[in-house]
């Protein structure tokens, strides 16, 4: 079973450190909230994963089953994909924003503008 | 049940039902009412509570009438319902302000929007300062955290957007890290109610899950208190962000992230975990320092006063978390009271800044040549403002510095207390640049007709720049409490 | 696209498929998967497909943003009001088991309004932020 | 999946990856399924398949769709994820195996939902009832988050009728 | 006796008040100078009165708040704080109309502010001479650099910002860098910082540690101006001459010196300190300073500099004499804060003043000026004695009195140094008097015909040059005061 377990981990970790390294290292803004949705999904699996019990089913009660999945995460994973989403939403109005403002959507562009910008301030 | 008994659910429904009737009827004025109804509302929660605490001790109170663990509870001990009072103090304080602010730097059909999402931030810090349960605080956090990026992405500079999408990215990423530890305690102890959580911890802590969750925790909540390595979002936040937002961010937010923290290493972890099994004290003393000393230096290189007090800010976290690596109740003490003393310093000097923002257009160094003359209320604030983040005594300030040495004395560790001063000469040193600005410059050419910024601008700032002289002379209320707040908090640890 | 006659014929008749899809999400989510959430999601995604066919313009017609607007703070008002209005029957906050003589049934109730809530505020919001993007597109094009 | 996030995260061309992140969903929505999270595969199949898809779409049509070579070294962050990674790595060996039904997550908290839920709250769905009911104040705070979401997209992106006070 | 509380209170309230009502009024500069008379005149009076009542051993406390637990803010009169308040108290009005005619005679800007901070000033000086604990007395002390910051910097050009940078740098940074955690440390150890004769150190500190902390305060209180932290000292010779009178003579150094005595007397204890070998390193840091700065000041040129290094090494005879340890020596060091305060100040206002009429700062340039300018001269030859030491000046009293203790304990060093510094002090000044008197004027330099500086200078410095030998025939009152010092 262990092996079956780990593997769900290890899928959450790889998921994790790909999600983590596109936001980090990728430099167009857009791409970077999808890197983050994946980073942020793959947590999901982290609580799911060890809710399952061989055999379970779906946490809905009725007579003719007896083993069930464990709820709790479930209910918690709804809450995070929900933040994700809305997290998701205001990210790309603000990258809309942005592109407006800077017309490029591309991080080191835009802080070039800005480094001219602030010398201009001095 | 009286009303008293609701007071811990009130506290937080306050605000966040003020939000929403804010965008019910979209009217700017009418939406100012409400959310400063709201505030000064909580406000006044806050203190009942802080008094019924006082009396009657920890409260707990059943969302749902469910019985935690299954339920979500709210716990109010002192820390708490020093925070609550904190941050609903800050926020009754800096909204009336925000009016005349608002008016100037956002366009009119927005402006109902910015007090929603100041309600909603609110809301989203006292959830998390008031409650006992693991999952409900990251639910807060993420409803301060998204009000908050649309609140600084409202500021006129474009840059603000920036600043807004990096906070963005940095927090979401913090946030998650927070999930994933939480996760991890979840599966370790399969429940999310903190104290519950804590009990069971105590058999296990030390398993590797429990140790991964703390870092976890740790890196996650130390991003959004900006600790010194993880600050970089911080400064561009502070510097574009609509004056009132900035100083209500800079008086709160960061606080209650390291509120938090608190509560995970001292209620659940238990300090035995945290401090003995792993580095932490060193680990944390060494942060700080690096913030202590890295950020105030670069403090000292900044043209814009915005960033110029945002990296004092991170200085400052940097004493925070240095009286926490002591890991005593002198250096909780000071923590805590640190966190009230700066919050109230560095609230007042952002609405300052922001009248000079006002008057000047901008806060950069030639901006605010010859303040003394064309500002004097105002930079003299400021300059009351600076000899507390100086730690001189008779401010604030220096209440947490004194405790911050004394700490380190009984540490036995006397380069600390050298390293403390010396920094704070770094402050003085920042703190100075103004001063000359402002008292030895001429005013640039053409400012001669600026007024004083508008009372209703003034007056919030005066009062708490008026507050940093009280809590450096009369101490026994924000110390009082701290270092009860501490004994508690020490006491849930052992 | 809005031409095209198939197309419209389609939507025609499968709108209201998918708005009653959402309703048996929305009050079946007790006893199967579903909820308030994913039916909200689904109202908004009807609406979506309507504005796409019919175009932005028709959309606003049958739903005007400021209904839209009122929906995000309505829902969420909804939900915080069962929670006062078990503080009103003398329970705890979002205490659902004093609506009701009964509490099984106060529970239910509670249940039921909560999920009334969520789902009027998850619709309100997709459509604001779909009618938001949209204008942009306006804008820039 | 953990192929597509590969090829996603090589891509360059905005539109395939947003394609790609829809599909991701689909397939972690099935994962769900699998592990019978029915509830959340379906919010996950609507949300990330669908609205995230749309919301992308519909940004990045006002946005250019290539993305430009990055112009620094993928190093530094690489290692900070891998570093993460293994802080995980080592934090999960620890945890109970798969499907244990004697792991603390089973025994202590849930048996009341899954026993007494019903009873208690007379809907079957546990999962309905947990969110609603026993861990109402979460969802309460999960649809103001949405509410935040909604209120600060419009903040941000409402049209403004006074001048174009673009921000110099 | 109840009301002398109230009486402390007053000497803080009223040149605060005085500085709000200059503020208030500073479109009027004729009434901004009398209200500024006034307030140093009703201040002495107030401090005055509270001369009898300590005379007859009285030592009327004034509570304010406790800021920390163990740390009120507090007052008490005791001789030593008595002596500095009469010192303070009485030469600002000396100075004040010295300032007046200065200022006017050079039409100098910013003179509101200039007076404002000046009585501030005083209220920090008041506040440390009667402070009851450390920590009240540090409060005081940081106030009190605070507000002659504006002071130093009054001209606001480059080098007065660069002067006024490294005073407020060396002040500030010693206080707190310092003097701040020696206080901690006090508070640690002792649990509280009063001043208690006797000292509150005795038995709970090994000898190390207790010199170390010793050299703590010692050079945290940098406005005692040992070396190496005299910098400051030279460094704001940029300001006005009235101001360099207020630093010399009336406030700063005068309180540095003074926190030294106290710390001494009050917190370590004569006894405490004749163990170990903290006492014997400040000598000898003391001494050194006296000879180092003597020499310093006898090569320079510049009259305000040589007279700020004679201000550095005259304080070292007051710390030296302390660290002496001998009653008489201490006596003398007491009455030396008085007899140096009214000798240097004289010695300023005549620097001033030949500033103010002929425009000249270098002592080369002084030959033959006492003939245009005999008041200011024949004062200075006053103040230039009581720097020797010779009398009729008060220096001599002093001098002799610390002579006398050292031999009484046979610390012979003090006793060369003491006789070797006499004889620099001889060699600097009298030179100038030299050539004041004796020397013809140089008709080359730019020697334009000038009289005496404006009445309210010369009658000022007159003033002091009278009260230096009076003090020299009748030290009753600081002997008096140093008496009681001394027996607990």
């Amino acid at each position: 079973m262990s092996v079956a377990g780990h593997f769900a981990y290890a899928v959450t970790i790889f998921l994790m450190i790909a999600g983590l390294f596109i936001v980090i290292a990728r430099g167009n803004l857009i791409k970077k909230l999808v890197g983050l949705g994946i980073f942020q999904t793959s947590v999901y699996l982290l609580y799911i994963a060890p809710g399952k019990l061989i055999g379970g089913t779906a946490p809905i009660v009725s007579e003719s089953f007896l083993v069930y999945s464990n709820p709790l995460p479930h209910v918690l994973i709804l809450t995070a994909i929900v933040v994700g989403v809305a997290t998701l939403a205001l990210g790309l109005a603000l990258v809309v924003r942005i592109r407006e403002a800077y017309d490029s959507i591309e991080e080191d562009d835009i802080l070039t503008a800005d480094r001219a910008a602030g010398d201009a301030e001095l | 049940m009286g009303v008293a008994a609701h007071l811990p659910a009130l506290q937080v429904v306050v605000p966040l039902v003020a939000a929403p009737l804010t965008v019910l009827f979209r009217g700017r004025r009418i939406a100012f009412a409400i959310v400063l109804l709201a505030c000064w509302a909580a406000f006044a929660i806050a203190v009942a509570l802080w008094l019924q605490v006082n009396q009657g001790g920890t409260i707990s109170y059943h969302i749902g009438s469910w019985p935690p663990p299954w339920g979500i509870e709210y716990r109010v001990d002192r820390l708490s319902s020093y925070m609550l009072v904190l941050v609903t103090g800050m926020g009754a304080v800096v909204l009336p302000y925000s009016w005349p602010s608002v008016e100037r730097e956002l366009p009119r059909e927005r402006q109902y929007l910015f007090y929603t999402m100041f309600a909603l931030c609110l809301t989203g810090l006292l959830g998390i300062a008031i409650t006992g349960d693991a999952f409900n605080i990251f639910v807060f956090l993420e409803i301060s955290s998204l009000s908050t990026y649309v609140l600084i992405a409202l500021g006129r500079d474009r840059r603000a957007l920036l600043a807004a999408y990096q906070y963005l990215i940095m927090g979401t990423i913090g946030a998650t890290f927070i999930v994933i530890g939480i996760g991890l305690l979840y599966l370790q102890t399969g429940t999310l109610n903190l104290v519950d959580m804590g009990q069971r911890l105590h058999a296990i802590s030390g398993h590797r899950p429990v140790l991964a969750a703390l870092a976890f925790l740790t890196v996650g909540l130390s991003l959004k208190l900006a600790l010194f390595p993880l600050h970089q979002w911080l400064p561009n936040a502070y510097a574009y962000a609509p004056s009132a937002v900035a100083a209500f961010l800079a008086a709160t937010a960061t606080k209650v992230a390291l509120y938090a923290l608190l509560r995970f290493y001292y209620s659940v972890f238990g300090e035995s975990a945290v401090f003995q099994r792993l580095p932490m004290e060193e680990l944390m003393l060494v942060l700080a320092l690096g913030g202590m000393f890295v950020a105030a230096t670069v403090a000292c290189f900044q043209t814009n006063l915005k960033r110029l007090f945002a990296y004092s800010s991170v200085a400052q976290i940097g004493y925070i978390v240095l009286g926490l690596s002591f890991d005593s109740l002198t250096g909780l003490t000071g923590t805590i009271v640190h966190l009230a003393n700066h919050a109230v310093t560095k609230g007042g000097i952002f609405l300052l800044l922001g009248g000079v923002a006002v008057s000047m257009g901008g806060v950069t160094l030639t901006q605010v040549q010859g303040l003394g003359r064309t500002m004097p209320l105002t930079s003299f604030g400021i300059v009351v403002g600076g000899l507390s983040l100086i730690g001189v005594p008779g401010t604030a300030g220096f209440v947490s510095k004194w405790y911050l040495i004394l700490a380190a004395l009984e540490a036995g560790q006397w380069w600390l207390v050298f390293l403390i001063v010396l920094s704070s000469m770094i402050s003085v040193v920042y703190v100075w640049r103004f001063v000359e600005a402002a008292y030895f410059r001429a005013p640039p050419a053409g400012v001669s007709g600026v007024r004083e910024a508008p009372l209703s601008m003034l007056l919030p700032a005066g009062l708490l720049v008026a507050a940093t002289v009280y809590f450096g002379l009369e101490t026994s209320i924000t110390l009082g409490a701290a270092s009860e707040a501490a004994a508690a908090m020490l006491g849930a640890g052992r | 696209m809005k031409r095209d006659l198939v197309l419209r014929v389609v939507a025609k008749v499968f709108l209201p498929f998918i708005l009653i899809f959402a309703l048996y999400v929305q009050f079946h989510g007790d006893f199967g998967p579903g909820g308030g959430f994913q039916a909200g999601v689904i109202i908004a995604a009807a609406v979506i497909f309507y504005a796409l066919i019919y175009g932005l313009s028709n959309a606003r017609r049958v739903v005007p943003e400021a209904l839209v607007e009122s929906m995000m703070a309505a829902g969420v008002l909804i939900y915080a009001g069962v929670g006062v209005l078990g503080l009103l029957f003398g329970g705890n906050y979002l205490d659902y088991f004093v609506l009701d003589r009964n509490p099984v049934v106060g529970q239910h109730r509670g249940i039921f309004w909560v999920e009334v809530g969520v789902a009027i505020t998850v619709s309100g919001v997709m459509l604001k932020i779909f009618y938001m993007f949209a204008d942009r597109g306006r804008i820039d094009k | 999946m953990a192929v597509t996030v590969v090829v996603l995260a090589r891509n360059r061309n905005l539109f395939a990856v947003i394609v790609l992140s829809g599909l991701y969903s689909f397939l972690m929505a099935t994962v769900l399924v699998a592990l019978d999270a029915v509830d959340v595969a379906m919010t996950e199949a609507s949300v990330g398949a669908g609205v995230s898809t749309v919301l992308l779409l519909g940004a990045l049509h006002l946005c250019r769709s290539e993305e430009a070579r990055p112009v620094h070294k993928a190093w530094l962050p690489l290692a900070i994820s891998i570093a993460c990674g293994v802080m995980l790595v080592y934090g999960s060996l620890g945890l109970p195996a798969f499907s244990d039904p004697t792991a603390p997550i089973h025994t202590h908290v849930v048996p009341r939902y899954l026993n007494d839920g019903p009873k208690e709250t007379g809907v079957p769905n546990v999962v309905t009832a947990v969110l609603a009911s026993y861990r109402g104040y979460d969802t309460l705070g999960e649809t103001t988050v949405v509410f935040t979401a909604g209120a600060g997209v419009v903040a941000l992106l409402r049209r403004r009728r006074a001048r174009k006070d673009a921000p110099k | 006796m109840t009301e002398l509380p109230t009486l402390i209170a007053a000497t803080l309230a009223v040149p605060l008040t005085g500085a709000l009502l200059i503020a208030a009024c500073h479109r009027r500069p004729n009434l901004r100078e009398t209200v500024t008379l006034l307030t140093a005149l009703v201040l002495f009076l107030c401090v005055g009165a509270l001369l009898q009542p300590v005379l007859d051993g009285a030592r009327p406390t004034l509570h304010w708040i406790e800021v920390l637990p163990g740390l009120p803010l507090a007052f008490q009169v005791e001789p030593l704080g008595m002596l500095f308040a009469l010192i303070a108290s009485g030469l600002w009005i000396v100075n004040s109309l010295y300032s007046i005619g200065y200022m006017r005679g050079n039409d100098e800007s910013h003179q509101t502010r200039f007076y404002v901070c000046f009585a501030l000033a005083l209220a920090g000086a008041v506040g440390i001479a009667f402070a009851a604990n450390a920590f009240t007395l540090f409060i005081f002390y940081e106030v009190l650099t605070l507000v002659t910051y504006p002071l130093v910097t009054h001209h606001g050009t480059p080098e007065a910002r660069r002067g006024g940078r490294i005073y407020l740098g060396v002040l500030l940074g010693t206080s707190t860098v310092l003097l701040l955690p020696a206080l901690v440390f006090t508070w640690h150890v002792a649990g509280t910082t009063d001043f208690v004769a006797g000292g509150i150190l005795a038995g709970k500190l090994s000898p190390l540690p207790c010199a170390g902390l010793l050299a703590l305060y010692m050079f945290g209180i940098g406005k005692a101006a040992l070396m190496p932290v005299h910098r400051w000292l030279p460094a704001a010779m940029v300001a006005p001459t009235p101001v360099s009178a207020l630093l010399h003579a009336v406030a700063v150094v005068k309180a540095g010196v003074f926190s030294v005595v106290k710390v001494i007397v009050y917190i370590f204890g004569v006894d405490v300190l004749t163990v170990g070998a903290g006492a014997d390193g400040l000598l000898i840091v003391a001494g050194f300073t006296i000879l180092a700065a003597s020499i310093v000041a006898l090569r320079a040129d510049n009259l305000k500099r040589r007279l700020a290094y004679s201000t550095v090494s005259q304080l070292s005879y007051v710390v030296m004499a302390a660290a002496v340890l001998a009653p008489l020596s201490m006596i003398g060091a007491i009455v030396h804060i008085a007899a140096h305060a009214l000798g240097k100040i004289t010695l300023f206002f005549a620097a001033g003043a030949i500033y103010t009429a002929a425009h000249k700062t270098e002592v080369s340039e002084l030959d033959g000026i006492g003939r245009r300018m005999p008041w200011t001269m024949g004062a200075f030859a006053v103040g230039a004695l009581s720097m020797i030491g010779l009398p009729p000046a008060a220096g001599f009293v002093s001098k002799w009195y610390m002579l006398a203790g050292a031999m009484a304990v046979s610390q012979w060093t003090a006793v060369v140094v003491i006789i070797a510094s006499t004889l620099l002090n001889a060699g600097y000044f009298l030179p100038i008097i030299y050539r004041a008197f004796f020397r013809a004027p140089a008709t080359t330099s730019h020697g334009h015909a000038h009289g005496e500086a404006p009445l309210p200078m010369v009658a000022a410095l007159t003033l002091t040059a009278a009260a230096t030998v009076l003090l020299f025939f009748l030290p009753d009152v600081p002997m008096a005061l140093a008496q009681q010092v001394l027996q607990r």
